[in-house]
């Protein structure tokens, strides 16, 4: 039971960062129908930013920690709209798919050039230190990990659902037809939508590096993950992904743990998500907790 | 003469929004039905719930005295029915005798048969007959995205006479479409079904030219059918006028 | 025209930077993407530094060495296109690739065209398949096992082990010979656990290493992977020693794991840990030129070009087949070439021989607590 | 007299190619001989994402597949014949067995589904080291023999596998150029309507993809013997996404963009030898430029410019804007 217990949280604080980094997917994907296959990639990436400040040029962890944010917001979010999604949203949805899978090579082997090829330790917010619960081991960075994420999840759900902006925001990503002719600057929210990604995806990473450590290659399984968390959990509703995203970071460990009772090697731990994923896709293809979208004529 | 079509009962919910509630009607061998009513009033799903691009909540469709609810749209053409959507709906990179041959070749022969046969499926002559009788000649290799409007138009309904239906339902064929097209589509129309014995369904919002190709028509408001008859009853029929006036 | 066309554009495809007469080009076929890109570079690196190093002191008999870096992607199958492609222009030698798979995949072509191969794999099989021209630069499987498996039984004497290692061609080769040098000697394997390169979460997998009841953990990952393993390890509080290779130990994996590396304890071939002045200031070196620690396959990188010379110039002369027949049996002392760092002799199979260390971690440092001797003196 | 020109054209190539080893070193006809093998692959992938308009992100999977059972069949004796085509009825038959339940829903739920195939595919491979020798491969992979005459030599080999992919290619512009390929045409550019003209959609895009991933099946089974050697590596994900790159890069949906993408997949790492491990860097860039300005890739790219000489500038763009800009699901 202890084990099942300790199972479970660090499922819950792998899964709560796989859900920020699939929220950003069912975001871009509800107001620009982008799938975006760099996702992995732009969680990769802002603890790089954060090196950089802190080993270049000498500036401390928490300052290093807003750059990276700043970074990411200005490069993953602005500029990644402006001069890869604009221009190739025109010409369909393939060559922008196609140029996210190059702009994901182009961030890998770009941090890999750029920075190193090795793996770099990332100094965590939270202390080291455990608590032990009923006979489970908790660090305190786990915790802190949940907490933030969690907490990162209820201001954007607040935010969408409590502010004028947010339920503008809604609004594009439901109908922006509709929403241009309501008054709603459809532009401007789905910059905000890109600029949210990108911050969240910044949060996950600082959140997710002390613990992963901080490497180029690190966004292939993060992407895949989150982009399974997204597709399980729904890939048009918000709430949708953060389920999706506990889920599979719950699933993995359970599978890692207990795949021998069904006698399945641990060796094939990875394919228990996609298992998941094709389930879902079979008899509940709009997600767990998505809307349906009835087919247009 | 033997009904075609029977639908019995048709309803379709979307949400809480009943789109369709409750219609029967049916049409007859040869007949050429209108179905009229204002925006909104569940026309076009009315016709994706008879072709099977939706499936209704509840009610049933009979061709030919046989249940065919549920079937697919494709299933439905090879049984012979044809339509047109309410927008445009050609295929722009193939040229206009692709298109025709296209609309045809599925009723042609096994699929197998179509991968090691012919090319054009048999239906070069079909098709070149097609052109000829809805004067598309002069563009039977230009490519029909560069039509213009009403030529993509008179394609559209063109294609859906190519494999030769029995029951075809058009939505909105006149819409967009200038006077002298006009007079032609109906002029085409009408030949089609005196020369073929084909049965029509059109949904029109063009009043002059529904009354004047339709034998017989039905009025829509609501998901309901507030009135039916000939052209000229149904025109002064109050709940026609209050239908149309009142929203 | 469309020939000459296709045929101009493969054969600028191919087209070399022409070598100077006093130079020789030592292709470097390695993972430098992929899933084997932190391997790669590090042997990069480090034949990169010593390639200097002899460039500045006059080259290898009057040459000066240039090295060309070949990627591999990772994929065996790119690899042996490579090495065909090198082996096309004969080269004295080639270096690389690291990845076991890929080295077995090329180590056929290699033999075929007499050109000494010198290899960052560790597969126990690689030596077995009767190529007269694959050099070692570290323990194979094949030597390092059977020391872990004797430190287990005489050291810990454990009677049970759980085995963690990862699965690729380092991870998998490595369990397959711990599994049968283990059983050899009648220690019971409690557990056998796959885990995947780029695993971050290794919760579930400790959690099975406790229920299995071993009586030690022996832990066969990459760097970083042992880091995240042994970090979780410390979070549940398990108390089983912790036994595993130059992966476990290095520098590398203490700085990245902190103080859940104290205790770790096992067998270390040549690292940059090692109480030795030579192999220190290599580190040290290293570190200046590329700002970060080297790890093992940093070393490997680092002593190929140094076998090649050791070799020539016993030879007397630069040629494939030449420096392979030097090279077998040949022991090469670090008081004449420096840049071996320790004393080491290979085989007529390429294997190679030197001392080797029982270590353990304490206070954040690797510490020598036995020096094993060559296995041949 | 166009299509007269047209075959002309195709003659000189493969006779071209024909000759080509004689003047090319062991490498090169390597390079060749991977680049036809790598074109059979986009070809499926090509008829997958170019005619019927669908995704698939299991290419490599399924050259996995190919090369697994005609190396492994190989081994235990059977003759090339038969275990080329056994890859590819063996991709076939798992192409359709996943593209049924996948096509039931939606446009993208294909590549998610072909996504986690492709993973599984690659755990298998890597996993069932009884069978598949694991992450060590399978090694010695004979190269077949006809009449009795090993093809074991370069280029013996290379023309062996130019015949293969020459009648591959030939089934492949019949195909498309049937009423099936005009029924693919049609599906891509608006199912729906295709749909109400009697054309079962789901039929024939289950047929495009298990066609086109019968494609990388026989790819597969050219694959294991050129290379003699086969591992996991070049059957995981990423060379998946790499298949879909090369093919949109060459110019989805014309019939040459296959073999234009698998040269540029193949030879530009050649080319940009200079560059080391930059050359990825450069091919990713190269392809965002080439989505952004030319997304018909560099057959349409050839094409625009061949029309500017001819035609008006304006009507070239307008070709350009009209071949992809209508994928839209």
């Amino acid at each position: 039971m202890a084990d099942f217990l300790q199972l479970l949280i660090a499922g819950l604080a792998t899964g709560a960062i796989y859900a920020l980094a699939a929220i950003g997917f069912t975001l871009l994907w509800q107001t620009s129908q982008t799938i975006n296959f760099a996702q992995g990639e732009f969680v990769m990436l802002p603890a790089f930013f954060a090196l950089v400040a802190m080993h270049w040029f000498g500036l401390p962890f928490w300052l290093s920690a807003l750059i990276a944010i700043g970074c990411a917001v200005i490069l993953l979010g602005l500029v990644f709209k402006l001069v890869i999604v604009d221009p190739l949203i025109r010409q369909g949805v393939l060559p922008l798919v196609i140029s996210t899978i190059a702009v994901g090579l182009l961030l890998k082997d770009g941090a890999k050039e750029a920075y190193s090829a090795e793996a770099h330790r990332f100094p965590s917010i939270f202390p080291d230190r455990l608590v032990d619960v009923l006979g489970v081991k908790i660090s305190l960075a786990q915790l802190g990990v949940l907490a933030v994420a969690l907490a990162a999840i209820a201001a954007l759900q607040w935010f969408l659902a409590a502010t004028s902006t947010g339920r503008q925001m809604q609004a594009t990503a439901q109908n922006p037809g509709v929403a241009r002719i309501l008054g709603v600057r459809v532009e401007r929210m789905v910059m905000l939508t890109f600029v949210l990604n990108a911050a969240l995806a910044a949060v996950a990473s600082l959140l997710i590096s002390p613990i992963y450590l901080v490497k180029f290659s690190n966004g292939e399984t993060l992407g895949l993950a989150a982009f399974v968390a997204a597709i399980v959990g729904g890939f048009n509703q918000v709430r949708g992904a953060i389920a999706g995203g506990l889920l599979v970071g719950v699933i993995d460990n359970l599978a890692g743990a207990y795949s021998g009772l069904i006698g399945v090697s641990s060796s094939y731990r990875q394919a228990v998500p996609l298992a998941l994923l094709v389930l879902v896709i079979l008899f509940r293809p709009q997600g767990l907790l998505g809307r349906r979208e009835e087919r247009s004529v | 003469m033997s009904a075609v079509l029977e639908v019995r009962g048709i309803e379709k919910q979307f949400g809480g929004l009943r789109a369709v509630d409750g219609v029967s009607f049916d049409v007859r061998q040869g007949e050429i039905v209108g179905l009229i009513g204002p925006n909104g009033s569940g026309k076009s799903t009315l016709f994706n719930c008879i072709l099977g691009q939706f499936e209704p909540t509840a009610g049933e469709v009979m061709l030919d005295g046989c249940r065919v609810t549920g079937l697919r749209p494709s299933q439905l053409n090879r049984l012979g029915v044809g339509r047109t959507f309410q927008l445009l709906q050609v295929f722009p990179r193939l040229t206009v005798r692709e298109n025709l041959i296209l609309a045809g070749q599925e009723h042609q022969g096994s699929m197998l048969g179509r991968l090691f046969g012919a090319r054009d499926a048999g239906l070069s002559a079909e098709a070149e007959r097609t052109i000829e009788f809805f004067r598309l000649a002069h563009l039977a290799d230009a490519r029909a995205g560069g039509l213009s409007y009403g030529q993509q138009k008179l394609l559209d309904v063109a294609m859906a006479f190519m494999a030769g239906p029995r029951l075809v339902l058009l939505d909105e064929p006149a819409g967009g479409v200038n006077l002298t097209m006009l007079a032609d589509l109906r002029e085409r129309l009408e030949t089609v079904n005196r020369e073929r014995g084909a049965t029509f369904v059109v949904i029109e919002h063009n009043m002059e030219f529904v009354m004047a190709l339709c034998s017989r028509i039905l009025v829509l408001a609501e998901g309901r059918i507030i009135a039916e008859g000939k052209p000229h009853e149904v025109r002064r029929n109050p709940k026609v006028i209050e239908a149309y006036l009142g929203h | 025209m469309k020939k000459s066309l296709l045929a101009c554009l493969v054969a600028s495809a191919a087209a070399l930077p022409a070598a100077a007469q006093d130079s020789i080009t030592i292709p470097n076929i390695i993972e430098l993407s992929g899933a084997g890109a932190t391997v790669g570079n590090n042997w990069k690196n480090g034949s990169s530094l010593a390639v200097e190093e002899i460039n500045a002191a006059g080259g290898i008999l009057g040459k000066k060495i240039v090295l060309e870096f070949v990627d591999t992607g990772s994929d065996p199958g790119k690899a042996r296109a490579a090495i065909q492609r090198a082996l096309d222009r004969k080269p004295v030698a080639i270096f690389g690739p690291i990845y076991s798979g890929s080295v077995s995949a090329t180590l056929k072509l290699t033999a075929d065209a007499e050109v000494p191969q010198i290899i960052g794999g560790e597969a126990a099989n690689l030596t077995a398949q009767g190529s007269k021209y694959i050099f070692r630069t570290s323990f194979g499987q094949n030597v390092s096992m059977p020391k872990i498996a004797n430190y287990l039984r005489d050291e810990v004497k454990a009677k049970s082990v759980a085995i963690v290692y990862v699965n690729n061609d380092f991870g998998r080769g490595g369990r397959n010979a711990i599994m049968k040098e283990l059983e050899s000697r009648g220690i019971k394997a409690a557990a056998d656990l796959s885990t995947e390169s780029g695993q971050a979460d290794f919760a579930a997998d400790v959690i099975k290493v406790k229920g299995s009841g071993a009586d030690a953990v022996f832990v066969y990952l990459n760097e970083e992977e042992s880091a995240r393993f042994l970090v979780e390890a410390k979070k549940q509080g398990l108390d089983k020693p912790l036994i595993g290779e130059t992966t476990l130990l290095g520098q590398k994996v203490i700085d990245l794991a902190g103080a859940a590396a104290n205790g770790v304890r096992g067998h270390v071939g040549l690292t940059v840990d090692a109480p030795i002045p030579a192999i220190q200031n290599f580190g040290k070196k290293f570190e200046a030129r590329f700002k970060y620690k080297p790890d093992h396959n940093g070393v490997k990188g680092y002593i190929a070009p140094y076998m090649v010379k050791a070799a020539a110039e016993k030879a007397g002369k630069l040629d494939g087949k030449a420096i392979a027949a030097a090279l077998h049996g040949l022991t090469i002392t670090p008081d004449k070439v420096p840049g071996i760092l320790i004393e080491a002799t290979w085989d007529a199979t390429g294997e190679i021989d030197r001392i080797s260390f029982l270590a353990e971690v304490r206070d954040g440092k690797q510490v020598i607590t036995k020096v094993l001797p060559k296995l041949k003196q | 007299m166009r299509s007269g020109l047209a075959w002309a054209a195709v003659a000189v190539a493969v006779l071209a190619l024909a000759l080509a080893p004689l003047g090319l070193g062991r490498y090169d006809v390597y390079i060749l001989t991977l680049w036809l093998v790598t074109a059979v692959a986009a070809l499926g992938v090509n008829l997958i994402v170019g005619y019927a308009g669908q995704e698939t992100l299991a290419q490599a999977a399924f050259l996995g597949i190919g090369a697994y059972t005609s190396a492994l069949l190989a081994k235990a004796g059977v003759p090339f014949g038969l275990a080329f085509f056994a890859a590819g009825g063996i991709s076939f038959a798992i192409g359709l067995a996943i593209g049924f339940p996948a096509l039931r829903v939606q446009k993208h739920y294909l590549a998610f589904v072909t996504l986690a195939f492709s993973v599984f595919v690659w755990l298998v491979i890597r996993n069932e080291e009884w069978l598949t020798g694991g992450v060590m491969g399978l090694k010695d992979i004979e190269r077949p023999s006809l009449f009795g005459a090993s093809l074991r030599p370069h280029r013996l080999f290379f023309w062996f596998v130019l015949a293969i992919a020459a009648a591959l290619t030939f089934a492949m512009w019949w195909l498309v150029r049937s009423p099936w390929g005009r029924a693919f045409t049609a599906l891509r550019e608006n199912p729906v309507r295709a749909e109400s003209l009697g054309v079962n959609v789901r039929r024939y895009t289950l047929l495009a993809f298990a066609i086109g991933s019968a494609y990388g099946g026989f790819a597969g089974a050219l694959y294991a013997p050129l290379v003699e050697f086969i591992d996991p590596a070049p059957f995981a994900l990423g060379p998946s996404l790499l298949f879909l790159l090369m093919v949109v890069v060459g110019g989805s949906g014309s019939f040459a963009g296959p073999f234009v993408g698998a040269a540029v997949a193949v030879l530009l790492p050649e080319w940009l030898r200079f560059a080391e491990s930059y050359y990825l860097l450069i091919y990713a860039a190269l392809v965002i430029l080439m989505m952004a300005f030319c997304p018909t890739g560099l057959v349409g790219l050839a094409g625009r410019l061949w029309s500017l000489r001819r035609r008006p500038a304006r009507m070239a763009e307008d070709e350009g804007a009209r071949a992809l800009g209508e994928a839209k699901p």
